[in-house]
């Protein structure tokens, strides 16, 4: 069974639509792009089933990449179950947002360039997915961010879209400068980029040696992590990266890319299980941001800005799961916010597109009867973030929560009470969208069928996925998390959620004006909320203007054109200006010339006739 | 002292390009009065043959090597090298001299013979093995130079270069034939020879010091003729005001001449005391090449900037002298000559774009003449390039020569001020080349004529000449090399 | 008369001819230049023949000739992995070059092209030249045709910019020819090879203080070449002044002149004081990378912002160099083809631009995707490989480079990398000014998309960039060899290697075990 | 009586050398300059005079002789440049042709 | 004597090159140069030089002079006029040649024996006889091509005054 056909089908459909895209009408472009996410769709399948269990990765390799004496890089691909894991995820959800994207385009411009743009993206994470080392990671990863920009500035001749864009690509620049350095450690220590060789050597190094360069190692691979799963500190650009396309929101900026870090973090636990402070700068990471992000989700108005935050929370979650040693607690949470998440964007998509482009939740209301199948299915995907029982969320988030009270009951509890903001604002937005009276001006209708199926399927997937038992299937190759907790403990959480939705309906359904009222009385603490406190505001403050400014003045006008150019320049007209002095010398006058000459003749006799000594 | 002072016929041979020289410019002189205003030109042709003539015979002679005249003459390899160097320049200028002296309505036979007797001169010079035929050669090469400077002699600017040149040469000759005088009263010798045994053996009453005050008397002789700082104050005057082949040829010819015998006397005579002169012959270069360049850069006119650029030139010939060695003298030969290619080329596309009475010779005149006439301006361009020392010409080679001698005599600091003093040059050549391909054409370059079949000749035969030199120069390598040994 | 004299020769004679053909006919001369140097380019491309199959690590195409018999010069050319890519470089982007001038150029064509040809040669030689003076001829042979090419076809500042750049390479090229010429006056030969065997079995045994200065003489001349920090400034000019072809040639392929000398002579021939040096210049090199990144992400001209991204891209070249592994080394080489490349293309395409609208001022632009949505993407992917993205050629060089400088020493990794990060910066910011954004209708009545001659000079870079970041190994592996030798060679008589010093990781180990 | 020390001849041309100078740089007509230089040369011919004494020589009356020649032509042309100076600027204030400087 | 007579001449020597300086009209200075030439020839004769003393008076002091003296009669050109121009000129002659004779005084003083004594008579071969005989054997070159230089003066004589010839 060849693996390479799998991101290759993605990059065959961007590379015709792409290319060809212009001229060829809106069903083939459908066609292609769509047809290759379900080759490859079908392809990991038909691998899965041939490949077995796994009990062992499978490892393909294509060709040499990099040689440069000891340093080479191939181009190989490994199936493992982690990656199994991953890639139905990222061509499952893949393929249904394709699906749901024919319908939801279908009255935008630069069709064509959408969906190269997205097969694009697929080929760049199934790439970062299968690779087996960690420069081929870090092209997929790369890849995946370019897309990610080239997405989210979709809309170009908007100035909100590229900046975002730009920012999106941008901070995860620099995450990714971490990575890189964290890679360039890697081959540093272990002479390899193999995870195949470098895992096994990670386990045998002696702890004394090994501490300082693995905790170096994970601490900068983190930063990459943080940058492309959205963590403080550069989760900044995902909120913004909202401009993008609703599918692109849900499937780069929910389901698949943003974990991109937490697959990253899993795939090299074998060194951050020997770098403990690593681990801990994961767990505290993650949980600041869960909590962090949730409490800026309360009061966003824009409907798709709450998802985002939301996300971004849930990545915190993950992370936090990951840096307590849930592994695969942290990875069946991936799946599961797939679902999840990429049903709420499409929901809120479907709701977007309902109300022609209609963002902001003030706008909205009482759309319950009118987009009925998008209500409903918006409703699974809130009882699953929610964490309500039996849900797919509660599956995971259960797991890291109760990983996390072992390994330190504080984690737990902001955990839980994050979970409870979760349900709060995730039914704050549904029932300000779908409950009360209609406050915009559009004519809402519902989504065509290639829509809602999609929604309806994923609906399904977000309330059974938590059946799916990932972390089983992951268990051998993963370090295992043993959680014994008390009853209290794995209650709490639900708790939390029902609270949050309680909270949500009693705030906005049946007493709509008290919110108002509330943030007044709390002035500047909603401010501060609303606002996102301030964080952009202080970056560009205290990084992105002293910098620009800083070049412009300092560096550029200061340094290059007063300092260097200025003594060049100087040097050019002191010479011109020695010329000129020379040059009075010569007065023209004859008698001036010949006091010259005798001049000379004086020293010359002074040099030449007393220099070699009397005698 | 020779036995016999009857002269052998192969003292003749060796005589011989002085013999044909001064005959043709007698002949002119005697040609003259019957020859018709218009056909003067015949007269400058009949010069030109001879000069041509001189050549062989310069071969002859430079094949039957040795004294002659009671060791007046030595003819070796580097007085033929520089008899070359000088009927090559005489070829040259005279050649660049006909539409020039058509149009300034100058045009007769007295300009061709003055300037075959200067080369004569020049050709003594170069020959001479003893003070006083290096004296006499240097006079005769000298007066007429004046005449020349002054040739033109209703024109203002011609008078005063030939009155500045006249004063301030005969000035420093005073001192050179007091260095004469002290070296005689030393040695007891005029011979270069002899007076070099005599230093050589310590076979004198006087100290060294009166040596030394002679070797400084004459030094001031010699770096004036050669404008070398600091007496180079006349030359950016003369090259100025004088007519353009003259320029031409002054900042060559005489110029060549005068580097012979500085370099026969500094390193046959006075090498045993060199250890008295290398310094300020250090020195001397560095200022040369600094004063000349420097006060080029922001130098309007173009004969005055090409007159400071001769100067920095004449710097880079110091630097192989203060060298001191047989590569340096070779260096010194070689980029004689390649820079008499270089200069006369420039100096003749002034006198080929100058108007009567030298109207035009500002840089900014050139404007645009790339574009107008682009093989006069492709020539200049290569002939500048030369000056700055661009790889595959022969300024570059020759200067790469006069470095490597001096590294070579571990004069590495000089070297590297001289390689620092080039880039500088290439600022003021570089506005020439700026102005010509890079400005719009004005007044000067519309009205431009075409070139007269005289200079062309000039032109191309210096840019061949430069351009040999600088692609393969192995030729004139291996002679410079061969006749470079001066101390025997 | 091997292939590599054809090569050589070929430009050569083409300048030649296009000095005699008929000024009134300007058709005749584009079509003639473009056709010969199309063919230097197909000749050239038999120069790949011995490197097929295997990669000889020594010289092919040997032509080793008496020039002048004393001082010994032999016309000795020949050219091994290295050079091998740059010659083909060269030869790829005149072609482009012509077509990029095709209709730019409008005043004396003639003299346009026939410099341009001129200045194939010169660069062609210069990467084949193994003696030093051959070398130092060539150098500056290039010097003259490229003064004309700013000097007479630039924009406005053009006499500044054209006199700047030769004074200053003019300034460092001829200390470098005196050191040249001490080197001779030790080693009794020009001949590259000839020195490094006397050096190697050590004959020729320069004492330190003589290493340093020759290696400073030449570090200087190439320094200013390449532009490593403080010598940097004529290279914004002169970009911004030149031509669309100067630009590209003079970013693609001058500037490696200087990194070529540094990693063929500087390094070898003086490996002890190259060790010794290599501190403060791989400072010089990241103060480089960072500051040309930060100044090129505030001009307002685009031409001045690739220039500035050239000091940043070519710091990283010096940094490989002078980290002396393999792993850095080839970087370097890799990367300079691939800015050769990319940069090449940058300036190409920042041409196109200027042709439509006669401004290089960023400001003058917006929205430009709208009416020519060709031109954004291929400049899109033009901007991608610039900043390094993976499965483009600039990653593989970057890449390689920091993995090469981890190995020394990680401080230079880390400060280099947050070039990589400012990279994307200044790009990202440049492409969105100029093509998103909404376009006004002036400037989309004036904004055509590609031509066919346009798309005919840029597609074989966009294919370059992605075959050079795809399958880097049918570039590597002669560059591997070479590199290997180099490598080898700069080991000769080395005292002091500099040597890893990661603070950050001992500092981590001591939290460690304080916990 | 015994004579006169050699070096008596010799510093009195000394003496008559700097003279020269001295009215080359102090006078300011061109024919007094040109004068000036005679007496240059006068003091250059009385030390070959003294030398040839000392060398019981004929050698430097010779070059005095060849000197005076010299002097004549030089005197033939230089005076001859003074008319056309004159001719040209109706002054001999050497002073006055200072047109080419700089 | 010989001291007597050396002091005598070389005294109006050095006055008369002194009034060369001293005066202001080119007609003074060119005979005080007249006076200078004569003690010199004077001069000449005690050390032995008959020939070369004759040669001075007939040639220079006879013809050179007389030329100069014609040429200053022709031009007509007066006295000098003061210019300000070239003050430092003045300023630094005088060290300059201060220093000049100094040197040359000092390093003859110095450097040379004095053991040598001029005395009249103490060389005879110094007459025509001599010197011809010299002229023609050893330097017969210099004396031939010197005629050559001559052949300059006179063309460049007539060049540079042909119009007031014509």
């Amino acid at each position: 069974m060849n693996l390479w056909p799998i991101p290759i089908f993605p990059l065959a459909g961007f590379l015709v639509t792409g290319i060809f895209g212009r001229r060829l009408p809106k069903a083939v472009i459908n066609a292609v792009a769509v047809g290759s996410v379900l080759l490859s769709f079908l392809w990991v399948l038909v691998t899965l089933r041939s490949l077995g269990n796994l009990e062992t990765p499978f490892t393909e390799h294509l060709y040499t990449w990099i040689q440069s004496g000891a340093l080479s890089v191939n181009i190989d691909f490994t199936i493992d179950r982690l990656t199994a894991v991953m890639l139905m995820i990222v061509t499952g959800v893949g393929l249904l947002i394709h699906i749901y994207a024919v319908g939801y385009m279908s009255h935008e411009g630069g069709y064509y360039r959408f969906f190269s743009y997205l097969n694009l993206f697929m080929f760049f994470m199934l790439v970062l997915v299968l690779a087996s080392n960690f420069v081929l990671l870090f092209v997929g990863w790369e890849g995946v961010g370019l897309c990610s920009y080239l997405l989210v500035g979709f809309y170009f001749t908007e100035q909100f879209a590229t900046n975002a864009g730009n920012k999106a690509f941008i901070v995860n620049r620099i995450g990714d400068f971490g990575f890189t350095l964290g890679i360039f450690l890697i081959w540093r220590q272990f002479h390899s980029f193999d995870f195949a060789q470098i895992f096994p050597a990670a386990k045998g190094l002696p702890v004394e040696t090994s501490a300082g360069i693995l905790t170096a190692i994970c601490l900068l691979l983190l930063l990459g992590a943080t940058g492309k799963s959205a963590q403080i500190p550069l989760y900044v650009w995902l909120p913004d990266a909202m401009a993008g396309p609703t599918p692109v929101s849900a499937l780069i900026h929910a389901a698949t890319m943003v974990t991109a870090g937490v697959y990253m973090t899993v795939r090299s636990s074998a060194l951050f299980l020997h770098a403990p402070i690593a681990m801990d700068a994961v767990a505290v990471i993650g949980l600041v941001t869960a909590f962090f992000a949730a409490s800026i989700g309360l009061v966003q108005n824009d409907i798709k800005k709450v998802f985002a935050y939301s996300t971004v929370s849930q990545l915190g979650y993950m992370f936090l799961g990951v840096g307590v040693g849930a592994f695969s607690a942290g990875i069946f949470h991936v799946m599961t916010h797939a679902f999840f998440k990429a049903l709420l964007f499409l929901g809120a998509g479907s709701v977007i597109h309902a109300l022609s482009g209609e963002q902001d939740l003030r706008n909205m209301g009482g759309l319950l009867k009118k987009i009925p199948i998008t209500a409903a299915t918006l409703f699974c995907a809130g009882v699953a973030i929610a964490g309500l029982p039996f849900t797919s969320g509660a599956a995971s988030k259960d797991l890291i929560l109760e990983a996390a009270y072992t390994h330190a009951p504080w984690m737990y509890w902001v955990g839980t009470i994050t979970a409870g903001m979760t349900a709060f604002y995730v039914f704050r937005a549904l029932f300000l969208c779908f409950f009360g009276k209609y406050r915009g001006h559009q004519h809402p209708h519902e989504s065509p069928p290639v829509m809602w199926v999609p929604l309806a399927v994923l609906a399904v997937l977000s309330l059974a996925g938590g059946f799916i038992n990932i972390p089983h299937w992951l268990d051998p190759m993963l370090p295992v998390h043993e959680a014994e907790v008390g009853a209290l403990i794995k209650m709490a959480p639900f708790a939390a959620g029902f609270l949050g939705i309680g909270l949500a309906y009693f705030f906005y359904v049946m007493s709509p004006a008290l919110p108002e009222k509330l943030a007044v009385s709390f002035g500047a603490l909603y401010r501060l909320v609303y606002n996102k406190y301030f964080v952009d505001e202080i970056y560009d403050a205290t990084v992105v203007k002293p910098l620009v400014n800083g070049s412009r003045a300092v560096l550029w006008k200061g340094i290059d054109a007063g300092l260097v150019d200025g003594s060049v320049n100087g040097v050019g007209a002191l010479a011109k200006g020695a010329g000129g002095v020379l040059r009075l010398v010569q007065s023209g006058s004859v008698r001036a010339y010949a006091a010259w000459i005798v001049f000379g003749s004086v020293i010359v006799l002074i040099a030449i006739g007393l220099a070699g000594g009397v005698r | 002292m020779p036995d016999s002072f009857f002269p052998a016929g192969v003292e003749y041979i060796r005589f011989l390009p002085e013999i044909i020289l001064t005959i043709a410019g007698t002949l002119i002189m005697l040609l003259e009065p019957f020859l018709g205003d218009g056909k003067k030109s015949g007269l400058g042709v009949f010069a030109l043959i001879s000069l041509l003539a001189a050549i062989p015979a310069t071969a002859l002679a430079g094949n039957n090597p040795g004294y002659a005249f009671s060791h007046m003459l030595l003819v070796d390899g580097f007085a033929t090298f520089f008899r070359y160097v000088v009927i090559g320049v005489g070829v040259l200028c005279i050649s660049a001299s006909f539409q020039y002296l058509r149009r300034e309505n100058q045009n007769s036979g007295e300009y061709y013979a003055l300037l075959l007797f200067s080369v004569t001169g020049q050709c003594v010079m170069a020959a001479s093995n003893e003070l006083i035929m290096i004296f006499i050669g240097l006079e005769i090469s000298s007066i007429a130079s004046y005449v020349l400077a002054g040739y033109l002699r209703d024109d203002k600017r011609n008078n005063e270069a030939a009155l500045k040149y006249f004063l301030l040469g005969s000035f420093a000759t005073a001192f050179l034939l007091y260095g004469i005088a002290w070296i005689y009263g030393i040695t007891g010798a005029t011979n270069l020879d002899q007076i070099r045994y005599t230093l050589l053996n310590h076979d004198i009453e006087a100290g060294g010091v009166l040596v030394g005050v002679s070797a400084a008397l004459m030094f001031v002789g010699f770096a004036f003729k050669v404008s070398a700082a600091p007496f180079q104050v006349w030359a950016p005057d003369v090259y100025q005001g004088a007519p353009a082949p003259v320029s031409a040829f002054l900042s060559t010819g005489p110029k060549a001449a005068a580097f012979a015998i500085f370099l026969r006397v500094y390193m046959t005579a006075f090498g045993p005391i060199s250890n008295r002169w290398e310094a300020f012959v250090w020195i001397s270069a560095l200022l040369t090449m600094i004063v000349g360049n420097f006060g080029a850069l922001r130098q309007p006119n173009l004969k005055r900037m090409l007159g400071y650029s001769s100067v920095a030139h004449a710097g880079y010939v110091m630097v192989a002298i203060a060298a001191h060695s047989q590569i340096g003298v070779a260096a010194a030969m070689f980029y004689l000559a390649a820079y008499a290619f270089m200069q006369i080329g420039c100096f003749a596309v002034v006198a080929h774009f100058a108007r009567q009475g030298e109207k035009y010779v500002n840089i900014e005149d050139l404007a645009g003449l790339g574009w107008k006439q682009p093989v006069t301006a492709g020539l200049f361009t290569l002939f500048l390039l030369s000056l700055i020392g661009i790889p595959l010409t022969g300024g570059f080679f020759g200067k790469f020569y006069i470095f490597k001698a001096a590294v070579d005599s571990n004069l590495i600091w000089l070297a590297i001020l001289g390689a620092l003093n080039s880039a500088v040059a290439a600022y003021y050549y570089l506005r020439v080349l700026v102005v010509m391909y890079m400005k719009e054409p004005g007044d000067a370059v519309e009205t431009s004529q075409p070139m007269a079949p005289g200079i062309s000749f000039t032109l191309w035969a210096s840019a061949l000449g430069t351009l040999l030199l600088g692609i393969f120069p192995s030729a004139v390598l291996d002679f410079v090399r061969n006749s470079s040994s001066l101390a025997k | 008369m091997n292939t590599l004299d054809l090569v050589i020769a070929l430009p050569l004679i083409g300048f030649l001819i296009g000095l005699v053909l008929p000024r009134d006919n300007p058709e005749t001369v584009r079509r003639f230049t473009l056709g010969f140097s199309l063919l230097v380019f197909l000749v050239s491309l038999g120069l790949v023949g011995p490197y097929w199959h295997a990669s000889p690590s020594g010289f092919v195409f040997e032509t080793n000739i008496p020039w002048i018999s004393s001082p010994v010069i032999h016309y000795h050319v020949a050219i091994d992995g290295i050079s091998l890519w740059l010659i083909i470089l060269t030869t790829l982007l005149t072609p482009i070059c012509v077509l990029c001038s095709w209709k730019s150029v409008q005043k004396r064509p003639k003299e346009f092209f026939a410099f341009l040809l001129l200045l194939e040669f010169g660069l062609i030689g210069v990467f084949a030249a193994l003696d030093l003076f051959v070398f130092y001829v060539f150098w500056e042979i290039c010097l003259v045709p490229m003064y004309f090419l700013i000097g007479v076809w630039g924009h406005e500042r053009r006499i500044y910019a054209a006199v700047k750049f030769f004074l200053y390479t003019m300034t460092g090229s001829l200390l470098m020819l005196v050191a040249i010429i001490y080197l001779y006056g030790r080693a009794g030969t020009f001949d590259y090879t000839a020195i490094l065997s006397q050096l190697q079995s050590g004959a020729l045994a320069l004492t330190y203080p003589e290493q340093f200065y020759l290696f400073l003489a030449f570090f200087v001349a190439f320094a200013i070449k390449v532009p490593i920090f403080p010598v940097h400034t004529w290279l914004p000019d002169a970009h911004v002044e030149a031509p669309t072809a100067g630009s590209i040639m003079l970013a693609s392929v001058m500037l490696k002149m200087g990194t070529y000398g540094l990693l063929r002579f500087c390094v070898t021939l003086f490996p002890n004081a190259a060790h010794r040096n290599a501190g403060w210049i791989v400072i010089l090199a990241l103060i480089g990378i960072v500051y040309g990144a930060l100044v090129a992400m505030v001009q307002p001209n685009m031409k001045k912002l690739v220039a500035y991204s050239s000091v940043s891209h070519l710091g990283f070249v010096v940094l490989g160099i002078f980290s002396f592994t393999q792993a850095g080394l080839d970087g370097a080489v890799y990367q300079m083809l691939n800015h050769g490349i990319s940069t090449g293309a940058l300036f190409l395409l920042v041409g196109f631009l200027y042709e439509r609208r006669h401004s290089l001022e960023i400001s003058a632009f917006g929205g430009v995707a709208t009416p020519a949505p060709n031109l954004a993407m291929v400049f899109m992917v033009t901007m991608l490989a610039s900043i390094g993205l993976p499965v483009l050629n600039n990653f593989i060089g970057e890449f390689l480079v920091l993995q090469g400088s981890a190995l020394v020493n990680f401080n230079w990794t880390v400060a280099a990398a947050v070039g990589v990060i400012l990279s994307a910066c200044y790009m990202l910011w440049l492409y969105q000014r100029i093509f998103l954004g909404k376009a006004s209708d002036d400037l989309k009545l004036h904004m055509p998309d590609l031509s066919l001659r346009d798309w005919a000079a840029a597609v074989p870079l966009m294919i370059l960039m992605v075959w050079m970041g795809t399958f880097t190994q049918s570039f590597m592996p002669p560059i591997t060899a070479t590199n290997a030798q180099v490598l080898e060679r700069s080991k000769t008589g080395v005292e002091v290697q500099v040597r890893n010093d990661f603070n950050v990781l001992a500092s981590l180990k001591e939290i460690f075990r304080a916990r | 009586m015994s004579g006169v020390p050699l070096n008596w001849y010799l510093i009195l041309s000394a003496i008559l050398f700097c003279l020269g100078i001295a009215g080359f740089l102090y006078r300011r007509n061109i024919i007094t300059l040109f004068m000036s230089i005679e007496l240059m040369l006068n003091a250059v011919n009385l030390t070959f005079v003294t030398f040839s004494y000392k060398f019981k020589q004929v050698d430097g009356h010779i070059f005095t002789f060849f000197v005076m020649v010299v002097a004549a032509a030089e005197a033939a042309v230089g005076l001859a440049i003074i008319l056309t100076v004159f001719k040209n600027r109706q002054t001999l204030q050497v002073d006055d042709v200072n047109s080419m400087k700089n | 004597m010989d001291a007597f007579f050396f002091l005598i001449f070389a005294t109006i020597a050095v006055v008369c090159a002194i009034n060369i300086i001293v005066q202001t009209h080119p007609i003074s200075s060119a005979l005080s140069l007249v006076g200078v030439m004569g003690s010199l020839a004077a001069l000449y004769l005690m050390l032995g030089a008959e020939f070369i003393a004759a040669a001075q008076m007939i040639v220079y002091a006879g013809a050179i002079m007389v030329l100069f003296v014609f040429v200053i009669m022709v031009l007509n050109a007066g006295g000098e006029r003061l210019t300000k121009r070239g003050a430092y000129v003045r300023l630094f002659g005088v060290p300059l040649m201060a220093m000049f004779l100094g040197l040359l005084a000092f390093v003859i003083q110095a450097a040379l024996p004095r053991g040598e004594m001029v005395r009249f008579g103490g060389f005879t071969r110094g007459g025509p006889a001599d010197v011809g005989r010299a002229l023609f054997t050893q330097y017969l070159l210099p004396f031939e091509v010197v005629s050559v230089l001559i052949l300059i003066a006179i063309i460049g004589a007539i060049v540079l005054a042909r119009k007031e010839i014509d």
